[in-house]
């Protein structure tokens, strides 16, 4: 009883100082006035000259900003290491995420190359619509999380594809960036025709990053959900 | 008096006050959970709450998405800010690596002894 | 040649992995040394501004002055070094994808002249600094780096806030513009920007009081990575701490507040060490004042005092690397790090090569760390700052206790057991203690190496 | 109406903040952090920025909601068999 009224006033104290903190900042943050010719303003006006993306968002992720882009990538590629590192000892064991049901079992058959579709149509309209890389890669690995859910221990990967996959895709990415700088002199800089605005084939390397960027998304999220949901059989 | 709700005045105040109340939750939730979950639980909604204050604080009534669409055909200041967007969404998927890496770190960790408490990792000190 | 080759070998290395795990190691070494190479072909040129993809302040840039040049060269210097003492090991294949890794970051810390981008490199070089530090997959190792991770969050969210405010106010994200407009700012933004940048980078930079986690980490972690946190990171974040400091433009007052945190910072962690049982966590804590040393002389704002600190910063990390690794040596024989295992092993080699790191990392002539405390001391002195120089050199004088302490006890008698070091890694150990003496003797030429790097890093020359 | 809309966002988002922290229930607590960023991503396609609503809703809600969800499976696991 002693310790649980200690543990409510440390707690109550912490709440105190917090929301003291909070009352303080507020001003300064309602104060806020934003600045006028910002970094975004100017890459809007330059967007329709430079990359004939329809997209400007894509335009800032992988040409204005794309080595971030690539920085990314290196996150989650390292993370997903570390992550087998840990969880190594568990691979091809049990599949604790499995879910027993027909219906799913025969449904999944058709929704698998579905998904896979519309993960691509993501990743490769990122310049014309919302979406890109990121989306439709982890859109592709979820239909590998379904049928993770519907087969259970039918379904195993095979993890040499995915780390060539993952290899190959990301090595493609820098191969890109070099060539910008063999052909105009700038990493990652645009050595392709823009075309017109709004059709499929513009925006001069984007679209080609974006693959990229999807293929080794979808392969990185597909192998990161395989490793946690694998676990040792204890029976 | 609707009009004043719908000034962009009004709708930083309102972000600004949230996103600094949710962060305030998130940040006590750190502090006072002792659970390992709760507490990268708790990182998970103060990162939420900046990516919300940092896109809304750009956005501005009536501006509309960076991109082209059948109505929007030309690239102009009455867009918002696409150099936040971008930031926003490389920030999320740093966020998610992170945020697995730990889990898998806590699961390997709760294998080994059992504890997910952050006040019995009582490993590491000077007399082990 | 571009500079973006410093980031991007590193990686193309690791990414490539599947293709040749077995010969990673000699080609991260292949690496090291192409890169070393490289940045030789930099030296008439400087410095030199690259942009990424698109024009300069739209899009990230690179900078390579003379200090980021001098930095890269260090951390090229200490991999190879690493990488060679390293690669006969079976075992530890793993340990090259996350070195190649780190390298990439830390060289994009330095070279990056965007602040976002500097973000994403220290993303990059947290994770793999947890990864490195549960490499052991024991429980000491995953409470290590969950503690790591929970105050890699903090930074980083903190980190955020700073670039969010600074984006909302300045509308850019270019180190150089952002310099230029910082001071248009409202001051409680900039204090509440100053505060968050502090913060997040001050958790990196192991400084009082967000250097409290720190040992824990040491202790988790194995010999071999602390060599490269002491070395390699710690020194690209202090180096990241201050450049970031002088861009912004800081005053004297905050410059004189992170000078007291220096000097608590020397104080406590030396006081810790005297009674540590422990070698990783004593070497841990004297890592930590050593950077308290370097938070003095840094932000002294005066020439001389930043060039010895720049000479400290390049000679302490070369002693840790050789100090981290011969522990390693001794905790593969006795399988223990307390400090009793000074008084096991009979190896005139080690005992020298302990003996030049103690003495260097003391300030004792006629080794490397002698010149560099001296030159701080006499920047300071040129300042007129008798109370920071007394206090370094009372803290010096508890510094010496522990190190002669465990200096003393190798000589104790009882039961020795000698020591077999393969031929590869006594050359690594004796090119680092030949050249710490080297220093010692010859400090001159170094010496002006660094003046031009602490002009580049202050800001006189160019900005 | 966009500011009331708003307004309402955040109040639900601010009471399923503290109901996330303050639930005992691990489980419950991850349905509703997947609900909170529902309401983010709301949030996002409101103040026109649908890339960044499309990846919180495909990455910051659906794969951290999986990934929590996984690793409570995997500590469950271990507490039944102990």
């Amino acid at each position: 009883m002693n310790l649980k009224k200690e543990i409510r006033v440390s707690t109550l104290f912490i709440s105190l100082i917090v929301s003291i903190m909070t009352i303080l900042l507020l001003p300064i943050f309602l104060d806020f006035n934003l600045a006028s010719n910002s970094l975004g303003d100017s890459l809007l006006n330059i967007n329709e000259i430079e990359t004939n993306s329809a997209n400007g968002v894509t335009s800032v992720v992988t040409y204005f900003r794309g080595f971030d882009t690539l920085g990314e990538v290196t996150i989650l590629f390292l993370s997903i290491f570390g992550i087998g590192l840990g969880l190594d000892g568990y691979r091809d064991k049990l599949n604790i995420f499995a879910y027993e049901n027909r219906l799913l079992k025969s449904s999944v058959d058709i929704l698998f190359p579905l998904i896979i579709l519309f993960g691509f149509y993501i990743i490769i309209h990122g310049h014309l619509s919302p979406g890109g890389g990121f989306q439709g890669g982890v859109i592709i690995a979820s239909a590998f999380l379904l049928m993770f859910l519907a087969k259970g221990d039918e379904f195993s990967l095979n993890h040499k594809i995915i780390s060539i996959t993952e290899a190959l895709s990301g090595a493609g990415f820098i191969l890109i960036g070099i060539l910008g700088v063999l052909l105009v002199d700038r990493f990652l800089g645009n050595f392709l025709p823009l075309g017109t605005i709004k059709e499929l084939f513009s925006g001069g390397v984007i679209p080609l990053i974006y693959i990229f960027v999807g293929i080794k998304v979808s392969a990185e999220i597909t192998a990161l959900v395989e490793y946690f949901i694998r676990i040792k059989d204890v029976r | 008096m609707l009009d004043s709700f719908n000034q962009t005045q009004f709708l930083h105040s309102v972000i600004t006050i949230g996103s600094l109340l949710i962060f305030a939750i998130g940040l006590v939730g750190v502090l006072i959970k002792k659970n390992l979950f709760k507490i990268f639980l708790s990182f998970a909604i103060i990162e939420s709450s900046l990516f919300i204050y940092f896109i809304g604080m750009h956005f501005e009534v009536e501006k509309v998405a960076p991109m082209l669409t059948d109505k929007v055909t030309k690239f102009s200041t009455n867009m918002t800010d696409p150099v936040p967007q971008a930031m926003i969404l490389t920030t999320i998927v740093i966020g998610i690596a992170v945020l697995a890496l730990a889990l898998s770190f806590i699961i390997n960790y709760f294998k080994l002894t059992n504890n997910m408490r952050v006040d019995d990792m009582n490993e590491l000190g000077d007399e082990k | 040649m571009s500079l973006l080759y410093f980031v991007i070998l590193p990686l193309l290395a690791s990414f490539l992995t599947p293709f040749f795990r077995n010969y990673l190691r000699y080609i991260s070494l292949a690496v090291n040394l192409m890169l070393l190479a490289l940045s030789f072909s930099f030296l008439g040129s400087l410095p030199i501004r690259e942009s990424i993809s698109f024009d300069s302040p739209l899009s990230i840039a690179f900078v390579l002055d003379s200090a980021s040049l001098f930095f890269i060269v260090l951390f090229l210097s200490i991999m190879t070094l690493f990488s060679i003492y390293a690669i006969r090991d079976k075992s530890r294949k793993d340990i090259f994808i996350l070195t190649n890794m780190l390298l990439a970051s830390v060289s994009g810390l330095v070279l990056s002249g965007d602040i976002f981008n500097i973000y994403i490199f220290f993303e990059i070089a947290s994770i793999s600094a947890y990864i490195l530090t549960s490499l052991q997959k024991d429980k000491e190792a995953y409470s290590g780096a969950i503690r790591y991770m929970i105050m890699g969050a903090v930074a980083s969210i903190f980190l955020l806030i700073g670039i969010m405010t600074i984006y909302l106010n300045l509308g850019t994200l270019n180190l150089v513009t952002i310099g230029e407009k910082f001071s248009t700012i409202d001051n409680q933004i900039k204090s509440l920007t100053l505060i968050s940048l502090f913060i997040g980078f001050g958790i990196k930079a192991e400084i009082f009081p967000l250097n409290f986690w720190v040992v824990d980490i040491y202790q988790a972690s194995t010999n071999r990575v602390n060599a490269l946190f002491s070395s390699v990171l710690s020194k690209a974040y202090i180096f990241l701490f201050f450049h970031i400091a002088y861009i912004l433009g800081v005053n004297i007052k905050i410059l004189s507040f992170l000078a007291i945190l220096g000097i608590i910072s020397f104080g406590v962690s030396e006081i810790s060490a005297l009674s540590s049982k422990n070698l990783k966590r004593v070497f841990a804590y004297s890592t930590l004042g050593q950077i308290g040393v370097l938070f003095i002389a840094l932000s002294s704002s005066s020439i001389v005092a930043t060039t010895g600190a720049i000479f400290l910063i390049a000679l302490h990390a070369i002693t840790k690397l050789m100090l981290f690794l011969s522990l390693d040596i001794l905790e593969d024989r006795f399988s223990s790090v307390n400090i009793d295992i000074f008084k096991k092993f009979n190896s005139l080699f080690l005992i020298s090569i302990f003996a030049i790191g103690f003495l260097s990392l003391l300030g004792v002539p006629p080794f490397g760390g002698f010149i560099a405390k001296l030159t701080i001391l006499e920047g300071l002195i040129t300042k007129s700052e008798y109370i920071l120089v007394g206090a370094i050199l009372v803290i010096s004088l508890i510094e010496a206790v522990y190190l002669f302490k465990l200096l003393g006890m190798s000589r104790e008698a009882g039961e020795k057991s000698s020591l077999d070091i393969p031929i590869l890694k006594r050359g690594v150990l004796s090119i680092m203690a030949l050249s710490i003496i080297y220093l010692g003797i010859f400090p001159e030429l170094f010496l002006q190496i660094c003046k031009s790097v602490a002009l580049a890093l202050v800001g006189v020359d160019n900005v | 109406m966009i500011g009331l809309i708003v307004l309402a966002i955040f109040i639900t988002l601010i009471i399923l903040a503290v109901l996330i922290i303050e639930n005992d229930d691990l489980p419950h607590s991850v349905i509703l952090f997947m609900g909170f960023g529902l309401g983010s991503v709301i949030l996002y396609f409101i103040f026109s920025a649908p890339d960044v609503a499309l990846t919180e809703a495909v990455i910051g809600t659906g794969i951290s909601g999986v990934v929590f969800l996984v690793t409570l499976l995997q500590i469950r696991s271990k507490e039944i068999k102990r």
